[in-house]
């Protein structure tokens, strides 16, 4: 890419904010908790403005990437600080940016200190820190299109979650807290260790990468495989491909790479969870849409196959495990699996309605899990426990709350008229089209996904009050004001996804050019 | 006027939103509101369905296109509404019966205090349904369609603390979504095939394609109408759907959601025609599911389930029609407007005896009651009359006419077809006969009302009657007034309907009509038909009129044991799906856990004891690491004499 | 002759040199066979100048020395404070690179 | 040995002087990784370091010569002498391996490297020697100092902060910062009156001495030798002469120069010498 950067690096700017945030949040001394809190919501805020005039920025049918910056970083081996978005990217940054604010005010007394150790004993700082230094990384990555610096950002998100996940856990958990503890360090060991192994293994193709292409800049190989001046031999691209791809199944992640996130969102407290399958995760189906597919078509279609077979089993998989679940959050965890079954599926789907469903997906999938998942956290919080079983008849003494968290379950069953539907049936349409047998399968999915949410809310909400639950308080203004505007963005995304799908599609369509594939024409056209 | 069409919806879907969302300082309004909205919907429909009768025949279809909701390439769903003669039929059952069930709710449930929310569903309800009649395509159609499946879901668990309740209602829902399963994926056939699935295109291309894939669409849809309209195999919900509020068994799941299924299969009937084997499908479920009902409804000692019985072996009539093509069409929306009628009647009047008698449901323990809910008698007794088809009542138009039309099939089909309707007709009159005697007529059999936790607490005047013999008193005004209403309605709809077949030539532009010619003469049906009838009520007499009901039910033979379970179709659905379900899913997770999880732990304990191993390498002398240094520069300069040699 | 054969003398040497650090236990005794080592490519490098014909060789030579010195010096001053600190010069008794 | 410029081909005498030192280096070298005690190895290393002085001087390198015989033999190994002395003989000395299989490995290594860098040499075309006639025809010195002084005179300098580091390294290791007062003899005779053992000073070395035997233990009443009248260093030198033996057989050899001297006539001893045969025979 040219020397060419806007007037005003506003992508820079944007993940610059939270990281700026992160530093000072974590400086505000010790006694000053509350103005921690208060400094990252705003900043989170800020954040959000500034990925509104992102997205307002963004023309959808202009050039694919928008918002360039271009500038040298390790000239030795190519590497450059390279940003741009195109649809999808915007996408994800506008969920991201809009995601952090709730998270944080969700997470307000998460990381309060139980007792004051010492003066310079400041976990909220910390914690709110974190969570704007992983905001700051993901719309980095979101944005990077030199394959080297998003390398770096992928890994480099993992200090933070892990920091995040092992160390502030859940308070509602079972047993002692030495107990708690070993499990908490070990989901976060564990959550460490896959995405690293991922990531070394990516790290390999992406110097592979490099040896083939000699440059790391991803519009330029694009270009490059594009016109064909690039020729990469079948093996070596179909190895490089799957060095990529693994990364991202971890992340994403997909069977049989999943066991991480059950126990890193059962561990970790509800907020950081959102965090993890409604942020972090992203990463990884949105580099599968943008590197996998772009610097390796031909390897992308040679796996296909495998890989929706894989997706196929993880929304199966994941529905089933989730219907098997006595722990709240673990649930949750296992039906994002099966969402993100949905995904890779609507992305290795290779038409047009699968990838602008899959990413929909992404971003309709963080909203409803954000809002399932943070109301099932004040859930727990209140009653100090995460087993379904310790639940009943909060219905009638919580009615906001158990609506709420009724809206949230139908959501994740893509009830129409709720956004994730709209994401769903793009995805089962599309993988339909062009297999029909897996859209099949897949619409089972539904199905289980009504199981075991409406089993979750039976169990908790529904039925006799027990006596745990008795006095139970309803949602306070600060929770509301953190699920209400979700719950009104799901409607209005399920009604009316349109502005999301006008920036998606074109960028979808360029994905599409780069696979050289078309959408298969219905029959009877093709008849005639 | 066409932009009327969106405020159809819209009303009731306001009201829900302010309900819902209104907080508890609407409770003492909300279900006026509620009630308000409903008939503003009604008097909307009304007028559309003057200004329709103002045009033309063919040009009475209106169309609203508000926006486009997903397009994605050649993926177009739209916002859009197509208002037809089919459409406009639904809209006034859907809106008159249920602004009728509003007034009526609000005597039945004044002493709920989530009366509001109550009203609330009600009207997400009406807006769903309303959207699911007047869609202009599937996709829109799938919307309503689950829309009404979550509000069923919201009223059949409206006491959620009865966990018999929030069971039915989670039922409900699941067994709904495997029919969703079967719409959806008759959807991405119908984008594959036609790539559309708006009506207006799909309905005219069906010719176009092959007959397999019709009649795979065809397949798909009807088993999305299985799943709504409790049909077998699907029907096992309907029965538990019982423990929602009576206004909601008669509104939602005796006059308008259930007959969904039959909508759907005649407003696709162009798919269908072309697809004999879809269709065949259709009336063999349809027939299977009118007995499998019937014979359930003879069997239920409580009331409501046993209306429940009667509705599904009703819509059995009405999908059996629907199956028999242009000839049954239009008679099954007919007799599924005229059931609409009869059978919200029957319920409200059901409802209107358990109000009397603290809630009770057990006809056992029932009897005698037309002295003391006179009002309650006689609509409940024209709504009987009018369900086993009493010459002139309208049930008696409908029916008819379906059997005729089952006879006009032709052929053996026909023959058989005919035999099961009329059969069909018979076991209604004999389960009705019963129904009505048990309740109203013979000895009081009353018993005190059990405590209050094992009667679901919160059912309106439930507490204060607890333990305490029931003293049987006619309903308030408020329920009475909607009563009479549908009983009119049961009484005379079919002869308007039938008067020169006005419906029929009314729906025919949309379900293209042709006279079916039963091979017997219409009079020789009709007269069978008759002579059923008369026999089923005379068995039921002679059982239940002259000799008294014993209170606690007699064993019974082995089929009226199988018929009290529902025939055993939920328990094999409990035994293979749910315990076989629960099994796979408790080993999954084991798997998950040891499996997948072991095989990682696993890799990590072995590197971790190679480490170690290697560790007894490092002995830490100097020397010997020296060694190996020197042994290493060796091969280095060996490799480097090799590379150059070579 | 062919003055080859200085670099086989130099390389017997510093074969025999590292020989010596690897058997002999004595820290002093190693340091001497280091110091042989050092001396074998002083004269491998003398003969390559020699051989090229110019002095860089010689000059690389010299600096081997100094930095022998250097380390011969500093390395003496070690095994003293060793000497003193645990009274052996064994190389094996400063085992605590082990784990 | 060529006057001034080592010639491109070596003469004959240069071949002569080759062979006959090269052996001495060679086996110099040997000694230095065999020999038992460090001194040797010390000596037969500046051997074989004198001997390179010279081949330095025979390819025309002759600054390098001197200084590697001003260098190398007269600093660096009188270092390495002192330092054996002070560090004395050690245990450490003994050629007996402790790590199992270190000897095999490490000859195994030499072997295998020796022969590859003979074989890279044999297979290295190096034939033409240019000489250093013309580099030294300004004199050797001159043309070294020329480049120190121009090329590498970046790393000339470094080289000369490398050394003062190095000493002053040195220093630090070495030197000793006594911390408290030395004790007097009075301070040291209560310490040993308050730890209660030695209360008079150690028993003196040297029993039965011959010459000024302080590596001689004293012995004990019953004979055995005590370790307390040797010097510690001697001792962690260990070097401690074992009396008990050694004395009576000094003892025995000084009766009999005793009898030589007195003439005693042989008819005693043949007497004599008979019976003590018989009690030998009869033992």
């Amino acid at each position: 890419m040219s020397e060419s950067s806007t007037v005003f690096p506003l992508l820079t700017v944007t993940a610059a904010l939270p990281a700026a945030g992160a530093i000072l949040t974590a400086a505000v001394p010790a006694a000053r908790r509350t103005a921690a809190k208060w400094l990252a919501l705003l900043v989170s805020l800020g954040t959000l403005v500034l990925a509104a005039f992102v997205v307002v920025r963004f023309e959808p049918d202009g050039a694919r990437y928008q918002l360039t910056e271009s500038h040298a970083w390790i000239e030795d081996f190519g590497v450059r600080y390279e940003l741009g978005v195109d649809g999808i990217g915007v996408a994800l940054i506008a969920l991201t940016a809009l995601l952090i604010p709730f998270i944080v005010l969700a997470g307000w007394h998460d990381a309060d200190p139980l007792e004051t150790r010492s003066r310079r004993w400041r976990p909220t700082q910390g914690f709110f820190a974190l969570i704007l230094m992983v905001e700051a990384m993901v719309i980095l990555s979101f944005a990077a299109t030199d394959v080297f610096l998003f390398y770096i950002l992928f890994e480099a998100m993992l200090i933070p979650m892990y920091f995040l996940i092992g160390g502030f856990g859940d308070r509602a958990h079972t047993g002692s807290d030495e107990n708690a503890a070993a499990q908490r360090s070990y989901a976060a060991v564990k959550f460490l260790l896959y995405n690293l192994v991922g990531g070394l293994i990516m790290l390999a193709a992406v110097i592979g990468l490099y040896v083939v292409a000699g440059n790391f800049s991803l519009t330029e190989i694009a270009e490059a495989r594009a016109s064909g001046s690039l020729e990469m031999a079948t093996d070596t691209e179909r190895l490089l491909f799957l060095g990529f791809f693994f990364a991202f199944a971890v992340k994403a992640p997909l069977w049989p790479l999943h066991t991480w996130l059950p126990n890193a969102m059962g561990e970790a407290t509800a907020p950081v969870a959102v965090l993890i399958t409604a942020v972090v995760d992203k990463v990884g189906t949105f580099a599968m849409l943008r590197f996998c597919l772009q610097l390796f078509p031909e390897a992308s279609k040679w796996a296909t196959p495998v890989i929706i077979a894989l997706a196929l089993i993880s929304i199966v998989y994941g529905a089933l495990l989730a219907v098997g679940q006595r722990d709240i959050k673990r649930l949750v965890a296992y039906a994002s699996i099966s969402h993100f079954g949905f995904i890779v599926m609507g992305i290795f789907a290779m038409t047009s309605q699968g990838q602008s469903g899959a990413t929909l997906y992404m971003v309709n999938h963080g909203i409803s899990t954000a809002a399932l998942m943070l109301v099932a956290g004040f859930l727990i919080t209140r009653r100090g426990s995460r087993l379904i079983a310790d639940y009943g008849g909060v219905q009638k003494v919580a009615p906001v709350l158990a609506g709420t968290f009724l809206v949230g379950g139908l959501a994740t069953l893509s009830l129409p008229g709720l956004a994730p539907f709209v994401s769903e049936f793009l995805v089962l349409v599309g993988t339909f089209a062009r297999y029909p047998v897996a859209g099949i399968i897949a619409t089972t999915g539904i199905v289980l996904a009504a199981l075991y949410t409406l089993v979750l809310y039976q169990r908790t909400m529904t039925g006799p009050v027990k006596e745990e639950v008795r006095a139970m308080p309803d949602l306070k203004a600060r929770e509301l004001v953190v699920v209400a505007p979700l719950i009104a963005l799901l409607l209005v995304l399920g009604v009316y996804p349109k502005p999301l799908t006008e920036i998606v599609d074109p960028a979808v369509r360029h994905t599409m050019s780069d696979v050289q594939q078309k959408d298969p024409r219905p029959e009877v056209e093709a008849a005639k | 006027m066409e932009n009327l069409i969106a405020l159809l919806v819209a009303a009731p879907l306001l009201g829900a939103a302010v309900l819902l969302c209104g907080g508890r300082r609407l409770d003492r309004a909300g279900h006026r509101l509620g009630t308000l909205l409903a008939a503003a919907s009604f008097v909307i429909g009304a007028v559309l369905f003057f200004d329709m009768l103002g045009r033309g025949a063919e040009e009475r279809a209106l169309h609203q296109h508000l926006f486009s909701w997903v397009p994605v390439e050649s993926f177009r769903a739209d916002i859009a509404f197509q208002l037809d003669q089919l459409s406009m039929t639904f809209v006034l059952l859907i809106t008159g019966v249920g602004t009728l069930i509003h007034v009526y709710s609000i005597g039945y449930m004044e002493h709920d205090e989530r009366r509001r929310r109550f009203f609330g569903y009600l009207n997400l309800f009406l807006a769903a349904m309303l959207l699911l009649v007047l869609a202009d395509n599937y996709l829109l159609l799938y919307f309503g369609w689950e829309g009404v499946g979550l509000a069923s879901y919201l009223l059949i668990g409206f006491w959620q603390h009865k966990p018999s309740a929030a069971t039915a209602a989670k039922k409900a829902f699941l067994v709904n979504r495997v029919g969703d399963m079967g719409l959806s994926i008759a959807i991405m056939l119908m984008f594959t095939t036609f790539g559309t699935f708006a009506f207006g295109p799909v309905l005219a291309a069906a010719g176009e394609t092959g007959e397999g894939m019709l009649t795979a669409i065809g397949l798909m849809l009807l088993l999305a109408a299985c799943g709504k309209s409790a049909q077998v195999p699907l029907q096992s919900w309907l029965g538990d759907a019982m423990e929602g509020p009576t206004p909601v068994s008669a509104l939602i799941h005796a006059a308008t959601m259930v007959t969904a299924g039959v909508y759907l299969i005649t407003r696709s009937g162009a798919i269908f025609n072309a697809a004999p084997d879809a269709q065949l499908a259709v009336v063999v479920v349809g027939a299977v599911t009118l007995l499998f009902g019937a014979i359930v409804g003879c069997a239920k000692d409580d009331i409501k389930k046993a209306l429940a019985g009667s509705t599904m072996s009703q819509i059995g009539y009405m999908i059996l029609a629907a199956g028999l093509g242009p000839i049954g069409y239009a008679f099954a929306i007919m007799h599924l407007v005229t059931h609409g009628f009869f059978k919200a009647g029957l319920f409200l009047g059901a409802g209107s005896v358990m109000h009397g008698m603290n809630d009770e449901v057990d006809m056992r323990k029932y009897g005698g009651l037309r002295k003391y809910m006179p009002v309650t008698f006689v609509t409940f007794g024209l709504g009987y009359l009018a369900i086993i088809g009493f010459p002139g009542l309208s049930g008696f138009w409908s029916k008819d006419k379906i059997i005729e039309a089952a006879f006009a099939k032709g052929g053996t089909e026909g023959w058989i077809l005919g035999a099961v309707t009329l059969l069909g007709a018979g076991i209604t009159a004999y389960y009705m006969t019963r129904v009505m005697i048990m309740t109203f007529f013979g000895e009081k059999r009353w018993q005190p009302a059990p405590d209050a936790d094992a009667v679901p607490s919160a059912e309106p005047a439930a507490e204060d009657h607890a333990g305490r013999m029931p003293h049987p008193h006619e309903s308030p005004k408020s329920m009475t007034v909607p009563m009479i209403l549908l009983a009119f309605g049961s009484v005379f709809a079919g002869g308007l309907f039938s008067l020169n077949s006005a419906f029929v030539h009314w729906l025919e532009p949309v379900t293209a009509f042709e006279h079916g010619h039963p091979p017997i003469g219409a009079a020789a049906v009709t007269a069978s038909t008759v002579v059923v009838l008369l026999i089923g009520v005379g068995i039921a007499y002679a059982q239940y009129g002259r000799k008294p009901v014993p209170v606690v039910a007699p064993r019974g033979s082995l089929l009226t044991r199988a018929a009290r379970r529902d025939l055993l179709q939920d328990d094999f659905n409990h035994v293979v799906l749910v315990r076989g379900g629960e099994h796979l899913t408790r080993s999954l997770v084991y798997m998950d856990h040891t499996l997948v999880d072991g095989v990682v732990n696993g890799t990590a304990a072995s590197v971790g004891g190679l480490s170690g191993r290697l560790r007894k390498l490092q002995n830490g002398f100097a020397r010997s690491y020296a060694v190996s240094m020197f042994g290493g520069t060796a091969v280095l300069i060996a490799a480097t004499l090799l590379m150059r040699g070579v | 002759m062919n003055p080859v054969n200085y670099l086989y003398l130099a390389s017997l040497l510093f074969t025999i040199g590292a020989a010596g650090v690897l058997i002999r236990r004595n820290a002093i005794v190693v340091f001497m066979c280091v110091e042989l080592m050092l001396n074998a490519c002083n004269l491998a490098l003398v003969a390559f100048s020699r051989m090229h014909g110019n002095l860089d060789g010689q000059i690389i030579a010299f600096f081997t020395m100094v930095v022998a010195a250097a380390e011969v010096v500093v390395g003496l001053a070690i095994i003293v404070s060793l000497f003193r600190s645990r009274h052996s010069a064994s190389v094996d008794d400063a085992s605590l690179m082990k784990l | 040995m060529s006057a001034l410029a080592a010639a491109g081909a070596a003469s004959t005498g240069e071949a002569v002087q080759f062979w006959v030192l090269g052996t001495i280096a060679v086996v110099g070298a040997l000694g230095t990784i065999l020999m038992k005690r460090a001194v040797h190895s010390a000596l037969s290393l500046a051997a074989t370091m004198i001997i390179l002085a010279v081949f330095y001087l025979a390819n025309g390198a002759y600054f390098l010569g001197v200084v590697q015989i001003i260098v190398y033999t007269g600093a660096i190994m009188m270092l390495f002498l002192f330092v054996v002395m002070l560090v004395g003989v050690t245990a450490a000395d003994s050629l007996k391996e402790t790590i199992k299989g270190q000897r095999w490995l490490a000859a195994a290594c030499g072997l295998g490297f020796g022969i590859l860098l003979v074989a890279g040499l044999g297979r290295a075309s190096l034939d033409t020697f240019e000489g250093l006639g013309t580099a030294n025809a300004g004199g050797n010195v001159e043309g070294l100092a020329a480049l120190i002084f121009t090329t590498y005179v970046f790393a000339f300098e470094i080289t000369g902060a490398l050394l003062i580091t190095a000493a002053v390294g040195a220093m630090v290791l070495t030197h000793r910062e006594r911390t408290e007062r030395a004790l007097t003899q009075r301070e040291l005779s209560e310490r040993r009156v308050r730890e209660g053992k030695h209360l008079p000073p150690l028993p003196a070395p040297g029993v039965y001495a011959r010459h000024n035997a302080v590596d001689i233990a004293g012995l004990l009443p019953d004979g055995t030798p005590s370790e307390l009248t040797v010097s510690r260093t001697l001792r962690a030198r260990g070097q401690v002469r074992d009396v008990s033996r050694q004395a009576l057989a000094d003892l025995r050899a000084l009766e009999q120069r005793a009898e030589e001297r007195l003439g005693r006539g042989p008819s005693e001893p043949q007497a004599s010498r008979p019976q003590g045969r018989k009690e030998e025979n009869a033992q």
